[in-house]
């Protein structure tokens, strides 16, 4: 099948095709253009072999194919079931038959392995299993042509293990899978086929066989690409952050950090470890005050702050890089430039007076735009032109820039092309070695594992586990992960 | 660069331009309906706004308070904060100014004038602040709150004024026959700025007001505040803005500039208050920062197009003797097409820009504060 | 719609006469409207040669506004309605001399001889309606519907009939209740209206006086619903609400417009009359009501009683106990 | 004490609060429908008055109060689908449309109120019937309360099930929360978002409309200006309050109208001589305390408001 911006794609049955890309390359958008969201400007898609017209997804689900968008299409107030047979539902007379659909969705899941609660609401799942409830709704839907956009990002080893398995089962009965990702080991695991875009072109078709992973990395960004982080042992200072047997709720009042206890010293990078949805978020909103503690402390160079508002902490050297950008990272509507003085835009050189300086504001964002290499037409832009990773970028300046003396990372690197995750890591312990103290939250294992000094696991908002990154490996912190017992 | 400068043209003058024009052509129709010449009616209704004697001294004065309410509405919607209660807030500031306006005396104007000011805007402020602090600390919806507190404003103004049970209020004045508060004292009253016609200093102040709040929001750091509210207010508690004090104070400012739409009405035409004085006057103002995409600069010409069409409205009625609900014909069908450019656009079969959505009023919904 | 025209030919002069309202507009079925009907009576009687217009006052700043609109267009008379056009009347009067102003409901202490303030003693047509409800009320409960207690003339008429109802039948319980202010609602709400009569009415009364505008009339309409006996106010309300007929057993009159329409013709016949103008029962400027469907119903012995209170009230022998 | 109840008189007292409740209710629904779907209406007010207006216009010149219930039903649908061309199709703030709205209908009404009907002298075709139910108007208390209504009161009683059924139960209600809460979401679930949101937009429009038909229809008997004098915004805030949900609502609004016939009967009945302005704050204030108090949070579906584009 083709699609526009000069991009041929074509994907055969019974494969696995990996779509490949720097940030804004186009992938997300070309698959939505396939999915019938985005309608092309010119170019034709052809499906078995015979040209069709996806006018909305409608058509596509129609013509069989089902997309796991990254940002999740689900609607959090209602239930598994409901998201997942909704546009289908099993209905008798326009009332919709709830046992039946539970019972479908049992049954889906148990054929795919994939264990959901089909009477739970989704805005009460972990991101992990929205991924499943996602993958799902498109199973219901008997999608023969799957799109995956960045499906693994929050997936624990053994969940992505369980995804591939599924993906393999699918392509065995002769189905395609399109799976976009920015991880290339998932790529030389999993992929039949791969293409390769950069600035909304394809660079290259190859296979796994082929080449090797630097050679895509290189193919995505241009120039070669070290996937290893370069670092030497830490060197511990002085302690920056102390978190203190603290007790946090989560929204709907359940405990979700139970009775915690860590600290972080300057020049040390403290990873913590986990599938999503153990209490990471909450924790990370503790430490910088956009959550009350029930009990316990969180003392900066020794000062108690666990009382102290947001913009003190920040004001005294706390630094965020929050999970979810779009809700917590940047304001889409702003333009670019006041996105990334965001946290000191109270402050000279950017105020005098209460009076913004447009002036030095500019030249500031310019300069970070510049170092952090954000791909934009203009700081005056708004911030929502940018495609997901550069949004992501966009944050990780604003708060490297800032230099914090603590820097709590959550999932820094996440939707960002291998480039910029090189680039990102490479930042990340420099200052580490200039003495910034980071707390690292990242659902990516191989992300913690190459960039944490130690490594605290979470489960359920309990700290099970604190290993040595030098002697942690990989498949015992991904059961710890996973809730095995330490 | 020719083709931007056309579709500049296009967006910035002929659109808004045909938009006017369709709007005067549906109201009409409506005209028509109601058994009466639209020629003749638009004639008066031009007149009776701009040509005939002190016509157009007097669509300034109907202008003044619109132009304030509709910047402090226009401020609320910058913020996310959907202030409905602008009547109240007309209402109370138009009491404690009036107040301090009767209680003063002998000083002079340069002292008088800003202290009944500031009163009026004081209580305007005080009286909003209550429907932000309760959104802020109870995430009581504002919409409810700023709603219910109209209908309470009105009737503490009532009662202040023409009080009960056969009782006079306690702000009555003395020997009068009437219900109203006493004359402000003289050093208090705006001074007449046209001879022989109502339009008086209140007009500067609307005036100065425009480019204070246009400042207030797009320049200075309270603006970006409560802009990043409106827009993100995950972003902007993360970034360590205190979402609920911005509420409260965004509430403020804009019950101020209300506030100050009541007291200025008071010190500049009836030099005295009753409890009509803000009759008529809210809803009015909603359209008018809608009309204006909550843009201070924009607040200019639609406070001075619903002033034309209050002030044109009574010669109108006279000539046609048509019900003076006319106008509000007149108003609806102006702001669909001044408000939708889009349908114009698709009139006009204009393909240039796409249609945009234009979301005036930036309600976040979803996150509640805390 | 309008009053435009209705001169005859046979005019040498033709007068002009517009009416500024307050701003419950001429649809508040009350004083403003009935001004506006003296205004129109003036306007068809060809004898008088009256062109007249009315200006609908949207918010209290126009009201100065609209009476001047009608200066510059050189009007000769111009009738304001009500007391919150007090002011604005006055400073109009005394800065043109020239033009005659009548305002209705309203009274200076000092008037300028171009300025006429038109009152009525609403307090006899009400005792004189009371009277006849305390002689027809089976449950000796009635109710009246009123509107805002801070307008006199409604304060009087309630009174009134209280008065008269006590006066006929010692044992009467009256209920009242005044619309709490709420500035839209004002004189205009007869949904609450009606359900306050169904209150009364739960009470035990079988008979709603409405006086307050369309609050009032929604009064009326609840006991009409209920199959009780009902008192109209300021007109004769038998003619304007015929689907309410059988209920009505008399209006407590108030003949706003033949106040009006008096003032303009003593314009036009050069016999202008300044300074507080209030009609009573002796000018014929307030009334009660035919008893119309009652007529039958109302015994010969309860009618002359009302007549006999009707001579006394006029000479002034008998006392309605309401200090206006 | 029995002296106190007679003169409370609960039972007059309840069947009252739930008989002026009967606007507030079908309004609320209808806003329900409408914001639901992701669309806010803030015009409920004028289509009251428009189902007002026109529906006693028709019920006038037939002299059939069917074909005026009707026409007040249809006519509410029509002006609901201009906030939907408007807000939907042409992507305006859906708070203008509805401010357009309620302008607009304030000066259609009274302009031809004033043309056709002002000085009209020939009888309207009175009000809607009231119906005992057999049997059941009998029963003691509940009788009188739920049984001897009009057509409207008791079209609000049933449609208060009827809405909860329809938004809780069907492939529609589910369609169209989805619609309210994430369109994009929707859209890639195969549903015509568009469509959608239309559909409730005209439906709000049905039940304010109708709701509009309880003044001039079953209550007065003839249209009056400005006669749902702001009992649309007061339904608004009944629908935040009852947290967009049928039963909610009914509940806000009978809190509303409870203590509005408290306070007047404290002055009729019990002849309490507190300022009258202070007795007719008091449903107002009562519904501030009880919004900021007793609620809380007020959680509007996440899209309502926001215009949605399909890229
Ligand atoms: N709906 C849209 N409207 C305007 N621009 C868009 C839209 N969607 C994407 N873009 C722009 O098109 C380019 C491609 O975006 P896209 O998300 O497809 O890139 P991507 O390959 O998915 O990048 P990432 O790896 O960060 O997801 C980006 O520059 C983005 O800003
Ligand atoms: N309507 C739009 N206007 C402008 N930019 C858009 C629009 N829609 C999407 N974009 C930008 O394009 C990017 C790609 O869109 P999309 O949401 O598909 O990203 P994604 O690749 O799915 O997610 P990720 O952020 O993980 O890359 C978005 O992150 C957003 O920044
Ligand atoms: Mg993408
Ligand atoms: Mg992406």
């Amino acid at each position: 099948m083709r699609a526009n911006d000069g991009v041929d794609l074509a994907v055969e049955w019974g494969q696995v095709h990996a779509l490949l890309g720097e940030n804004g390359a186009g992938k997300s958008t070309l698959m939505n253009v396939v999915y019938g969201l985005v309608s092309p400007d010119s170019g034709e898609i052809d499906f078995d072999g015979n040209p069709v017209k996806i006018g909305g997804p409608q058509d596509a689900i129609r013509l069989g194919i089902g997309m796991v968008h990254q940002h999740f299409m689900l609607i959090p107030p209602l239930t598994v079931a409901e998201n997942i047979v909704l546009g289908r539902e099993i209905a008798s007379a326009g009332v919709v038959n709830l046992d039946r659909s539970y019972r479908t969705v049992n049954d889906l899941s148990a054929r795919y392995g994939l264990e959901v609660d089909p009477r739970q609401r989704v805005q009460d799942l972990s991101v992990g299993v929205q991924q499943r409830v996602e993958i799902l709704k498109a199973l219901y839907r008997g999608a023969r042509l799957l799109i995956l956009d960045e499906p693994t990002a929050v997936l624990t080893p053994q969940e992505i293990e369980g995804l591939f398995e599924i993906v393999r089962t699918l392509t065995a009965a002769g189905n395609a899978v399109i799976f976009i990702t920015h991880k290339l080991a998932e790529v030389m695991e999993i992929a039949d086929q791969i293409t390769v875009m950069r600035r909304g072109q394809v660079v290259g078709v190859t296979t796994p066989a082929e080449s090797k992973p630097a050679d895509l990395a290189r193919m995505m960004v241009g120039r070669p690409v070290l996937l290893r982080v370069e670092k030497q042992p830490a060197k511990p200072g002085s302690e920056v952050l102390r978190v203190d047997d603290l007790v946090v709720h989560d929204d709907r009042r359940q405990l979700a950090v139970d009775h915690v206890g860590l600290a972080v010293r300057a020049g040390e990078i403290l990873g913590i470890a986990g599938v999503e949805g153990n209490g990471q978020n909450e924790l990370v909103e503790a430490i910088v005050g956009l959550r009350p503690a029930r009990s316990g402390k969180v003392l900066l160079e020794g000062k108690d702050i666990t009382r102290r508002p947001t913009r003190d902490r920040l004001r005294r050297g706390v630094g965020l890089i929050p999970a979810d950008r779009q809700r917590q990272g940047i304001i889409l509507e702003l333009p670019i430039a006041d996105n990334l003085i965001l946290s000191d835009y109270d402050r000279p050189p950017y105020e005098r007076w209460l009076v913004r300086q447009f002036n030095t504001i500019r030249s500031a964002a310019e300069r970070l735009v510049e170092t952090f290499d954000i791909r934009i037409r203009s700081v005056d832009d708004p911030a929502g032109s940018l495609s997901g990773g550069n949004q992501q970028k966009l944050v990780v300046a604003r708060e490297l820039g800032t230099a914090p003396k603590v820097l709590v990372a959550s999932q820094p690197t996440r939707g960002v092309d291998v480039g910029s995750i090189e680039f990102i890591h490479r930042r990340l312990v420099t200052e580490r070695d200039a003495g910034l103290a980071v707390l690292l939250v990242s659902s990516e294992l191989d992300e913690i594992l190459s960039l944490a000094d130690r490594v605290a696991v979470l489960y359920r908002g309990r700290i099970v586990a604190v290993l040595d990154a030098a002697e942690a490996e990989r498949e015992h912190i991904g059961l710890l992960m996973a809730g095995a017992a330490a | 660069m020719r083709r931007f400068r056309a579709g500049w043209l296009v967006s910035s003058l002929l659109v808004p331009l045909a938009s006017v024009v369709a709007g005067f052509l549906v109201g009409a129709l409506a005209i028509v309906a109601a058994g009466a010449d639209p020629l003749q009616a638009y004639g008066a209704l031009f007149a009776g706004a701009f040509t005939n004697r002190n016509a157009f001294a007097e669509t300034l004065v109907s202008t003044v308070p619109y132009v304030l309410l509709g910047l402090g509405l226009a401020l609320g919607f910058r913020a996310g904060l959907f202030n409905i209660g602008a009547e109240g807030q007309f209402y109370i500031g138009a009491l404690t100014g009036v107040f301090v306006g009767y209680s003063i005396h002998g000083l002079p104007l340069f002292i008088e004038i800003p202290a009944a000011l500031l009163a009026g805007m004081a209580g305007g402020f005080a009286w909003a602040a209550i429907a932000g602090f309760l959104k802020a600390w109870t995430g009581a919806h504002e919409v409810i709150t700023s709603i219910m507190l109209n209908y309470v404003a009105f009737l503490v103004a009532n009662y202040l004024i023409d009080g009960a049970n056969g009782k006079p209020g306690v702000m009555v004045a003395p020997n009068v026959s009437t219900p109203r508060t006493p004359d402000v004292d003289l050093g208090a009253m705006l001074p007449i700025i046209v001879p022989g016609s109502r339009l008086h200093l209140g007009l500067l102040l609307a005036l100065i007001a425009v480019p204070l709040v246009w400042f207030l929001i797009e320049r200075t750091t309270v603006g970006f505040r409560l802009r990043a509210v409106g827009f993100n207010q995950g972003t902007a508690r993360a970034a360590g803005i205190s979402v609920a004090q911005t509420i409260v104070l965004t509430m403020g400012i804009s019950g101020a500039l209300a506030g100050a739409a009541g007291i200025v009405q008071v010190l500049g035409l009836s030099h005295h208050m009753t409890d009509t004085v803000a009759a008529g006057y809210g809803f009015d103002a909603i359209a008018i920062a809608l009309l204006a995409r909550s843009n201070p600069w924009g607040v200019l010409p639609a406070a001075l197009l619903f002033g034309a069409l209050h002030n044109g409205a009574g010669f109108m009625q006279l000539e046609t003797q048509v019900s003076s609900d006319l106008i509000s014909i007149v108003q609806a069908s102006l702001i669909i097409f001044v408000a939708a450019p889009a349908i114009v656009r698709w009139l006009l079969r204009l393909r240039e820009q796409p249609v945009e959505t234009v979301q005036i009023t930036q309600r976040e919904v979803e996150t509640p504060v805390g | 719609g309008g009053t435009t025209g209705g001169t005859s030919s046979s005019c040498s002069k033709t007068f002009k006469v517009g009416q500024v309202t307050d701003i419950g507009k001429l649809s508040d079925k009350s004083f403003n409207f009935d001004a506006n009907v003296g205004l129109k009576a003036a306007q068809s009687d060809p004898s008088l040669c009256v062109k007249g217009a009315v200006i609908e006052s949207t918010s209290e700043d126009d009201y100065a506004k609209n009476i001047q609109t009608f200066l510059d267009q050189k009007y000769d008379m111009i009738v304001t309605v009500g007391f919150k056009l007090g002011d604005a009347t006055l400073k109009a009067a005394q800065d043109n001399p020239g033009v005659k102003f009548a305002i209705v409901d309203y009274t200076y202490k000092t008037y300028p001889s171009n300025l006429a303030g038109l009152v009525f003693s609403e307090d006899q047509p009400g005792f004189l309606a009371g009277a006849l409800a305390g002689l027809l009320t089976k449950t000796n409960v009635i109710g009246e519907v009123a509107g805002l207690e801070s307008v006199p003339p409604v304060v009087h008429y309630v009174q009134g009939f209280e008065n008269g109802a006590k006066f006929t039948n010692p044992k009467v319980h009256p209920l009242h209740i005044y619309q709490p202010e709420s500035g839209a609602k004002d004189f205009n709400d007869p949904d609450w209206g009606k359900q306050q009569a169904l209150t009364f009415i739960g009470q035990g009364a079988d008979i709603i006086f409405g006086v307050g505008g369309n609050t009032g009339n929604g009064g009326l309409i609840g006991a009409n619903e209920q199959g009780k006996m009902c008192v109209g106010v300021d007109v004769d309300q038998y003619l304007f609400f015929p689907e309410l007929r059988r209920c009505f057993i008399t209006s407590a009159e108030k003949l706003v417009h033949n106040g009006v329409k008096t003032a303009i013709t003593n314009l036009v016949k050069g016999t202008w009359v300044s300074g507080t103008v209030s009609y009573n029962l002796k000018n014929n400027g307030v009334a009660l009501g035919p008893y119309h469907d009652f007529d039958s119903k109302i015994s010969a012995s309860s009618k002359a009683k009302i007549k006999d209170i009707m001579t006394k009230l006029k000479d002034g022998s008998l006392s309605t106990g309401v200090t206006a | 004490m029995t002296a106190f109840l007679q003169q409370l008189d609960p039972v007059s007292l309840v069947s009252i609060m739930l008989i002026t409740a009967t606007p507030l209710v079908l309004a609320a629904l209808g806003g329900m429908m409408c914001e639901r779907s992701g669309v806010v209406n803030i015009a409920l007010e004028g289509i009251m008055l428009t189902g007002a207006f026109i529906g006693y216009f028709v019920a006038f010149l037939t002299q059939n109060l069917w074909l005026g219930l009707l026409a007040a039903i249809v006519s509410g649908m029509l002006i609901a689908t201009l906030h939907a061309v408007l807000s939907v199709s042409f992507l305006v703030d859906q708070i203008v449309s509805g401010t357009v709205i309620n302008i607009l209908a304030v000066g259609v009404t009274g302009v031809f109120y004033r043309t056709y009907l002002e000085t009209a002298t020939t009888a309207g075709p009175g009000t809607l019937p009231h119906w005992n139910l057999p049997l059941l108007s009998s029963i003691p208390v509940l009788g009188p309360i739920l049984f001897q209504n009009q057509l409207v009161t008791y079209a609000m009683l049933v449609l208060i099930f009827v809405v909860h059924f329809v938004l809780f139960n069907t492939v529609w209600g589910l369609r169209t929360r989805a619609c309210g809460e994430n369109p994009r979401a929707a859209e890639t679930a195969g549903i015509n978002v568009y469509f959608v949101r239309y559909v409730n937009v005209i439906a709000s429009g049905a039940l304010a409309g109708l709701g509009g038909a309880y003044f001039s229809l079953q209550q007065i008997g003839t249209f009056l200006p400005n006669m749902t004098g702001g009992r649309g915004f007061i339904a608004l805030a009944a629908m935040i309050f009852g947290k967009w949900t049928p039963g909610g609502a009914f509940l806000a609004s009978l809190l509303f109208t409870g203590s509005d016939q408290l306070g007047s009967r404290l002055q009729s009945v019990f002849q309490v001589h507190v300022p009258l302005q202070f007795l007719g704050m008091l449903p107002y204030v009562l519904t501030i305390v009880v919004v900021a108090g007793a609620m809380g949070r007020a959680i509007a579906p996440a899209a309502v408001g926001r215009p949605y584009k399909k890229t």
